[in-house]
């Protein structure tokens, strides 16, 4: 029992990492093709971890060491919360709200060790990272408590289960609105354009992450590799049916993130108030429907 | 190109991770850096070889200085390096950086950078159009292979030499030494 | 067997003896308030036991009560005998040093003879006689009013005086009224005669006591004298005046409506009376920056809570409105002596002078502190009792018009606090402006012993507030029987 | 051990502090330190004990009743464990200012007196502690002078203006059923019409919301919270506003009982939803303020209001898990508030002063234990999982969603968001970004500061990880209540509709940590290198200006500062002010002209005889 869990945690782990820095090799890749260039390989991030843990490094402290790590362990905690088909490792352990409150891990670590950096860059960043994180989190709430009250329960593996029965929550009138709101944020989620706000590489020089080299540098690159599992998999298991068959599910994962590059390649950025804007306006009113829709006849 | 093979990989990772992975600062110093777009940009695209611009010299080890520098700028060139996680590449870009060029009697060009920062290699031109800059980095690629791109190295044992020169230049210098702070 | 006169009788003989002590010691003179009012003091608790069981009828000359003056010590009168001797005792000891004047003798027979008036006026069950007492009462202040003899307090005693000889005169018409009707100045006989007020002819000496009494009780619109008479008065004067003239007004003023007419109709027009001057008085008091004139405000505005719960007339509200008039007179003459003092040392009236007196003069400090929670109500003090029963007294009344008042009250309640914890904060947490008098200096012990004793009081019947509600039932239940006082006087 | 011994020693203390101070500081130190530890240590012996004592004081003809049961045990040990940790707190942050022998015993009576509260059996004693408690704090609020003085006036006012609204529940009460005793009084409202009802639960919610700081009712707060001495804030936050939530659960749950209070009304009006959705409007507002201050004790005191919105939100929504909720976010928010209190209390005391948010950072490398403290609060104040925030919030959340009121439970989390903003500017801009050349030579906390932040940080995560204690507690008071226990266990909560387990989740995060570190420890070393080392495009980097502090969420504030103005505190101003105008006003029928006044005196006169020739009123 307990052989089997340690077991499912390093699949998914691994798993995770796989896909993520799969899927940042991709965006580059896919980028470039957009941009009519040949691209580095799909496997650059991984020769980028692989330069940054050979390089040195400079700290700013036991707090800039401690935030890193605290970030990136919080978004593997994260990962054990979500269903990867059969594999839930923590699927007793409170269910979606811990996962929005884990989740909160990450930017916090990042924010802690950035802090510490004493670089007003990275507080900058910091202060767009927490604002844009306020401004998607409104719709983000809605749409998981859409969900939540939709299919009236807490826990991501009953939802997943019963979207096996009923189809996938898309097909619901509701969930078709929040879903579409989701799809609306998660850009802002993944730090993609148009809400590229928070590493801004030309404006605030890659905000939290200015003073990290070397380890530092490599560890972030992994976070943000689960940070986009993560969301892409919460994504699939809300609303597309979650993990059938492990193919079908990095297939949903793949054509969500791919519509995402799509959108990422031919934008421009918001300012943090236009982002902010947006997102309290549209996705927030598509969920706001949904929620209302739901509310009302459940 | 070499990077493909995978048994060179199992050898040395670390080294092979600096060849295929040069985060790039261009230090624009001065009209060398029109030619840094189209290199990076569609008609070049220096991604491919795995150079891509970053922000801050925390995050490059590939430090191109493009241009002329003047002694205002030197001392940013020298901070930026010495911030730069190593192992780090220089690369001076045009012929101002080699010999002063087209300022070689100005009074406040600094006609030889390497008597301040040491440099790993030069690019020639005026300007150098974005192939020369190519040939660089497959050239820093050879010598990273045998082991001969070690300014960082030479900045670390002849620090007295450089800190002297920067601050005859300078004057005194507002950060302290380096390589004085402990390990971690 | 003590005889109830002895409590008129010596502090009356006292005053007029004063003068001859002076010729042998001028420093004994200021002994002679002290000595009269302990004895009284003695005399009336010796009374208060053989009171409760049956109230003690005192025959002046031998002639029966309709054809001779006659004393009635009942459970009121006697608290508030009691209420008279131990604030006279008290303020008296304070006199020793505050009052250093040339001419204190005449201070001395003043104050005797207020305290004289005052306690014959809550003993004496004779109208005319009552009438008489309150001239003495009214006619002592007046004059110690002006006592410091400067351009103010001469103004507002004239003001006292006009105002209150036009009260007394209108009392003296309402007897005059009364007596020509019934031709008996008794009060239990009166009572006995008088069935309704609705006639035109019983009404009009109601009114004219109402509004003769009303004046030195107080009321709205009858006050205008208070402010100016309280606060440039000395302020063992203020305390007195403020903690028992205005108070035996006001027992006047029942005493005539409850026992005399039986005014049963009239009583929702006082209480609505008392809840205006409450209301205003707070008001008034609020915006004052001259401390002694916001305490007198703050008099007005409980004398309105007074009358209030006294016109409820149900015993709950007697009960009340008498516990509130004890903590009153505890409490506002605690506030006044305190303040005094320290106005006496700072040399000025305004609030803003007494920033930084916490540090300077701690206890005293801290005695007015406890005196303004008393009178805002906050527990563990005397304050908080009567507030408690006045809202029961109000609320079991089970009517829209007592609870909407309720609430009237508890808002002035409100807005007292207000300005009160406005002193206590000058008093403790403002730096004086004036850095040379950071000195400490604590206050000569006969200033200190009056202040504490009534801080005593304040706390310990704050605790054990059942020490007094004995009286307070039975003083209730002889004001609401009317039948039972006028077959206990005339058998 | 008699709960009268307890109270004696409490009172007593406080009153014996005094005068000791005036022999000697060090021993009254030691000794008030010693008072509060033997109420915490004697108010501990009473776990599980459920006792009355009735004494007949002679107070009217009201009984003096005393009781303990685990009710009122959860309050008394939170508060006078708080009350212990403040007073520690106190030693060195008080001993330079002036009057410090009132400091302590007033602090020893607010204690005290919401002990007495607590352990108070009756309506009437539960009354005279109360006011006690009122004017004690607020003359310990007013102790800063200066700013201080309005806002101890604000709160004196609006406090008691609040008791004296209970005072007529209370003798209503009295009178409808003549007694206060809560043993007989419970159940008695059964039958009661339910405008009655409503009117009893409108007067006391009035006084309970003043001292809970529930939305409109807030204004006091604040300004009291931000001005009172530091470790009496701790005090303030932490415990002194859940007394009105003690006052809110005996209201509803032992006055009122459960089962009437879910009944009055239906749907969106009925009494439960309003209070809920009042609880809702207490998070969103004052947490959208919090995000505009610059003070970080005001910054705190606008959170502290939003925070008791999530436990009046449990309370009021009235289902066993909302409930449970309710009250162990109570316990927690005393502990992480007063921890941040002294946090910040802890960084005034070493700039002197300083709590303007603008210009310290960088306090990290200088006063490392306060940073951790100060961290491990705002990570519970936000209810980062492992923290004991966390399970407090995830039981309202849970029992919001699954009952079908998802609005609720999204404005509550929005809160939430809004928390981690200001609380992280909090942090960042104390302790985060660079150091001003002023604070080079700060030194770090004394110990006695140290020592209850080290506590009460540990307590944090202690309850965060075995939540099962106070839950156990918690589910035996709700038994008393009569309502449906949790099913819980020591790591959490078992129910069939959602579980939690904090040992899985802690056994994750220590394991996943670890190996991170591993990682980050195997990798190359890193140097360590200085705040003046940092990228400025090249540049050196300047001194004190170099720091990204003012204005922190600037883009946000200007979003929606318009919509935020305080209103409410405007309407009690000019409230107050009319009445001065009113009082202005009436004061000038005092004319000072003699003549008036007679003619007042005949008109008055001459207006009854009229009256009553006419029509005979009377």
């Amino acid at each position: 029992m307990v052989m089997n869990t340690i077991l499912e945690i390093i699949i998914i782990i691994l798993l995770a990492a796989i896909i993520g820095l799969f899927f940042l090799g991709l965006s580059r890749k896919i980028m470039a093709r957009i941009h009519w260039r040949y691209g580095p390989p799909i496997a650059q991030p991984v020769i980028d971890i692989i330069k940054l843990f050979n390089q040195t490094s400079m700290s700013h402290g036991k707090l800039f060491n401690f935030g890193i790590i605290f970030s990136l362990s919080g978004s593997v905690v994260v990962l054990l919360f979500l269903p990867l088909g059969e594999m839930c490792p923590l699927s007793s352990s409170g269910g979606l709200l811990v996962i929005l409150y884990c989740m909160l891990i990450a930017p916090l670590g990042l924010a802690l060790s950035g802090g510490e950096a004493a670089n007003p860059i990275t507080s900058i960043g910091i202060s767009r990272k927490f604002l844009l994180a306020f401004g998607y989190e409104l719709p983000l709430l809605l749409i998981l408590l859409t969900v939540m009250t939709h299919f009236n329960t807490i826990s991501i593996v009953d939802i997943v289960n019963m979207q096996l029965q009923t189809g996938w929550s898309f097909q619901h009138l509701p969930l078709l609105l929040s879903g579409i709101a989701y799809i609306l944020i998660l850009p802002a989620i993944l730090d993609l354009r148009p809400f590229e706000l928070i590493q801004a590489p030309q404006e605030i020089s890659s905000g939290p992450m200015i003073e990290y080299g070397g380890k530092f540098l490599a560890l972030a690159t992994i976070q943000h590799a689960f940070n986009v599992f993560i969301s892409l998999s919460l994504f699939t298991n809300l609303f597309l049916g979650g993990a059938e068959n492990p193919g079908y599910f990095f297939l949903k994962m793949l054509i969500v993130f791919i519509i995402l590059l799509f959108v990422n390649a031919v934008t421009p950025r918001f300012r943090i108030e236009q982002a902010i804007k947006f997102l309290w306006r549209w996705p927030a009113l598509l969920a706001f429907a949904g929620l209302i829709i739901v509310s009302v006849t459940g | 190109m070499d990077r493909n093979k995978l048994g060179k990989w199992l050898q040395s990772p670390g080294k092979m991770g600096q060849k295929y992975s040069l985060h790039a600062l261009y230090f624009c110093t001065g009209c060398g850096i029109i030619e840094i777009p189209p290199t990076i940009t569609a008609r070049w695209d220096a991604e491919r070889f795995g150079v891509i611009p970053v922000a801050t010299p925390r995050q490059a080890n590939l430090f191109l200085i493009t241009g002329y520098v003047s002694v205002k700028t030197l001392r940013p060139i020298i901070r930026s390096y010495e911030q730069m996680p190593e192992p780090k590449f220089t690369v001076g870009f045009g012929s101002c950086p080699i010999n002063g060029g087209m300022y070689w009697d100005s009074y406040n060009t600094i006609k030889h950078l390497d008597k301040y920062i040491p440099i790993d290699g030069w690019i020639a031109g005026c300007m150098p159009r974005p192939e020369a800059v190519f040939v660089a980095v497959t050239h820093l690629w050879t010598l990273i292979d045998k082991g001969m791109a070690d300014g960082y190295k030479k900045y670390r044992e002849d620090y007295h030499y450089y800190r002297e020169n920067q601050e005859k230049i300078l004057g005194k210098l507002e950060w302290p030494p380096l390589f004085s702070s402990k390990k971690m | 067997m003590v005889n109830p006169v002895l409590l008129i009788v010596i502090p009356l003989g006292l005053a007029f003896v004063v003068p001859f002590f002076g010729f042998i010691s001028k420093k004994i003179e200021k002994f002679i308030p002290f000595v009269a009012l302990f004895f009284n003091l003695i005399v009336s608790l010796r009374l208060f036991p053989r009171v409760l069981e049956q109230p003690v009828h005192v025959s002046i000359g031998g002639f029966v009560p309709p054809f001779g003056i006659n004393l009635v010590a009942g459970p009121i009168g006697i608290l508030f005998t009691v209420l008279i001797a131990l604030v006279g005792f008290l303020v008296s000891i304070y006199a020793f040093d505050y009052i250093k004047e040339k001419d204190q003798e005449k201070y001395h027979i003043l104050y005797l003879l207020l305290l004289t008036g005052a306690t014959g006026v809550v003993l004496t069950g004779d109208i005319f006689n009552l009438f008489v007492f309150f001239e003495i009462l009214c006619i002592s202040s007046y004059s110690l009013v002006a006592y410091f003899g400067d351009k103010t307090s001469i103004e507002s005693a004239v003001k006292y005086l006009i105002q209150g000889a036009l009260g007394s005169c209108l009392i003296l018409m309402g007897i005059g009224l009364l007596y020509g009707q019934f031709g008996t100045l008794n009060m239990a006989d009166l009572a006995g005669n008088i069935k309704s007020v609705h006639s035109v002819s019983i009404f009009v000496p109601l009114v004219l006591f109402i509004t003769g009494f009303g004046v030195e009780a107080a009321i709205f619109p009858l006050n205008a004298w208070l402010p100016d008479a309280h606060s440039s008065a000395p302020s063992s004067i203020s305390a007195v005046l403020s903690g028992i003239a205005i108070e035996v007004g006001l027992y006047a003023m029942i005493r005539v409506v409850f026992t005399l007419f039986g005014a049963s109709s009239i009583l929702t027009f006082l209480m609505l009376l008392g809840v205006i001057t409450l209301l205003i008085g707070e008001l008034c008091a609020f915006c004052q920056e001259n401390i002694k004139r916001m305490l007198a405000y703050s008099s007005i505005g409980q004398i309105g809570l007074m009358l209030f719960a006294l016109s409820i007339a149900s015993s709950y509200g007697i009960t009340g409105g008498l516990f509130q008039l004890v903590s009153h007179t505890l409490g506002k003459s605690l506030l006044f002596l305190a303040a005094g003092y320290m106005i006496y040392r700072s040399g000025s009236m305004n609030i803003s002078s007494f920033e930084g007196m916490g540090k300077r003069m701690p206890y005293t400090a801290l005695a007015f502190t406890i005196g303004a929670f008393s009178i805002v109500g906050l527990p563990p003090f005397i304050g908080f009792p009567g507030k408690l029963m006045i809202v029961k007294a109000a609320l079991f009344e089970q009517e829209m018009l007592y609870t909407v008042l309720i609430f009237f009250i508890l808002l002035a309640t409100v807005i007292e606090g207000a300005y009160y914890f406005r002193v206590v904060q000058a008093l403790y947490f403002k730096e004086e402006k004036n850095t040379q008098n950071q000195k400490r200096e604590i206050a000569p012990l006969s200033i200190l012993i009056p202040i504490f004793i009534l801080t005593g009081f304040i706390v310990v019947i704050g605790i054990y507030p059942k020490l007094i509600t004995d009286v307070l039932v039975s003083s209730a239940s002889e004001l609401l029987n009317r039948a039972d006082y006028i077959k206990s006087v005339m058998p | 051990m008699n709960l009268i011994i307890l109270l004696a020693i409490a009172f007593g203390g406080a009153l014996i502090t005094y005068f000791l101070g005036k022999i000697s500081q060090k021993i009254r130190d030691i000794f008030a330190v010693f008072i509060s530890l033997a109420l915490a240590v004697i108010a501990a012996c009473f776990y599980n004990v459920s006792s009355r004592e009735i004494y007949y004081t002679g107070f009217l003809d009201f009984p003096f009743v005393l009781r303990v049961n685990t009710f009122s045990w959860f309050f008394a040990v939170t508060i006078a464990v708080i009350g212990l940790f403040s007073i520690i707190f106190s030693l060195n942050y008080i001993r330079k200012r002036g009057n410090t022998d009132f400091y302590y015993s007033m602090m020893l009576l607010v204690i005290a007196s919401m002990i007495g509260i607590v352990l108070s059996g009756d309506l009437v004693s539960f009354y005279i502690f109360w006011e006690i408690m009122s004017w004690s704090t607020f003359l310990l609020i007013s102790y800063n002078r200066g700013p201080a003085i309005s806002a101890g006036m604000k709160y004196i006012i609006m406090s008691v203006t609040g008791s004296v609204v209970m005072l007529v529940g209370i003798v209503s009460l009295y009178l409808h059923y003549d007694t206060l005793v809560y043993t007989e009084l419970s159940g008695l409202l059964n039958n009661a019409s339910s405008g009655y009802i409503l009117f009893i639960i409108i007067l006391f919610f009035i006084a309970f919301g003043v001292k809970n700081a529930i939305w409109p009712l807030h204004v006091w707060l604040p300004p009291a919270h931000s001005e009172a001495p530091s470790p009496f804030s701790s005090v303030l936050s932490g415990i002194l506003i859940k007394i009105g939530t003690y006052g809110i659960i005996l209201l509803i749950f032992v006055i009122i009982q459960i089962n009437v209070f879910l009944n009055l009304g239906e749907g969106i009006l009925s009494v439960r939803y309003i209070i809920s959705i009042i609880g809702v409007i207490t998070i969103l507002i004052p947490t959208f303020i919090a995000l505009l201050q610059d003070d970080a004790k005001r910054l705190l005191a606008w959170s502290t209001i939003a925070q008791a919105g999530y436990i009046i939100l449990g309370i009021a929504y009235g289902t066993s898990e909302s409930v449970a909720g309710g009250m162990f976010h109570f316990f927690n928010h005393a502990i992480f508030k007063s921890l941040l209190f002294m946090v910040v209390g802890a960084v005034e005391y070493r700039t002197n002063g300083v709590r303007d948010l603008n210009s310290l950072g960088g306090l990290i490398k200088k006063m490392p234990v306060t940073f951790i403290g100060g961290l491990i609060g705002i990570c519970g104040l936000i209810g980062v999982p492992l923290t004991n925030g966390f399970v407090s919030k995830w039981l309202i959340y849970k029992t919001l969603i699954l009952n079908n009121s998802p609005f609720l439970a999204f404005a509550a989390l929005l809160g939430t968001w809004g928390t981690i903003l200001y609380s992280y500017k909090l942090i960042h801009n104390m302790f985060l970004g660079q150091l001003p050349e002023k604070y080079e030579k700060i030194k770090k906390a004394p110990f006695s500061m140290q020592l209850p932040i080290v506590i009460l940080s540990l307590a944090i995560i202690f309850f965060g990880i075995i939540p099962g204690l106070p839950l156990h507690v918690i589910n035996s008071i709700e038994s008393g209540f009569g309502m449906e226990p949790l099913t819980i266990n020591i790591w959490g909560i078992a129910s069939d509709t959602g579980t939690i387990n904090m040992l899985n989740i802690f056994t994750a995060v220590l394991v996943i940590g670890i190996m991170v570190w591993l990682i980050f420890k195997v990798s190359k070393k890193s140097t360590v290198i200085g705040q003046y080392d940092n990228y400025a495009a090249g540049t050196t980097v300047p001194k004190d200006k170099y720091n990204y502090s003012v204005n922190f969420y600037d883009p946000l504030c200007r979003m929606i500062s318009p919509y935020l103005k305080d209103f409410i505190d405007d309407f009690y101003m000019s409230l107050a002010r009319s009445i001065k105008n009113t009082g202005n006003g009436i004061r000038r029928i005092y004319t000072g002209d003699v003549g008036h006044y007679v003619i007042y005196i005949i008109l008055f006169l001459a207006l009854l005889i009229f009256i009553q020739i006419n029509w005979e009123l009377w």
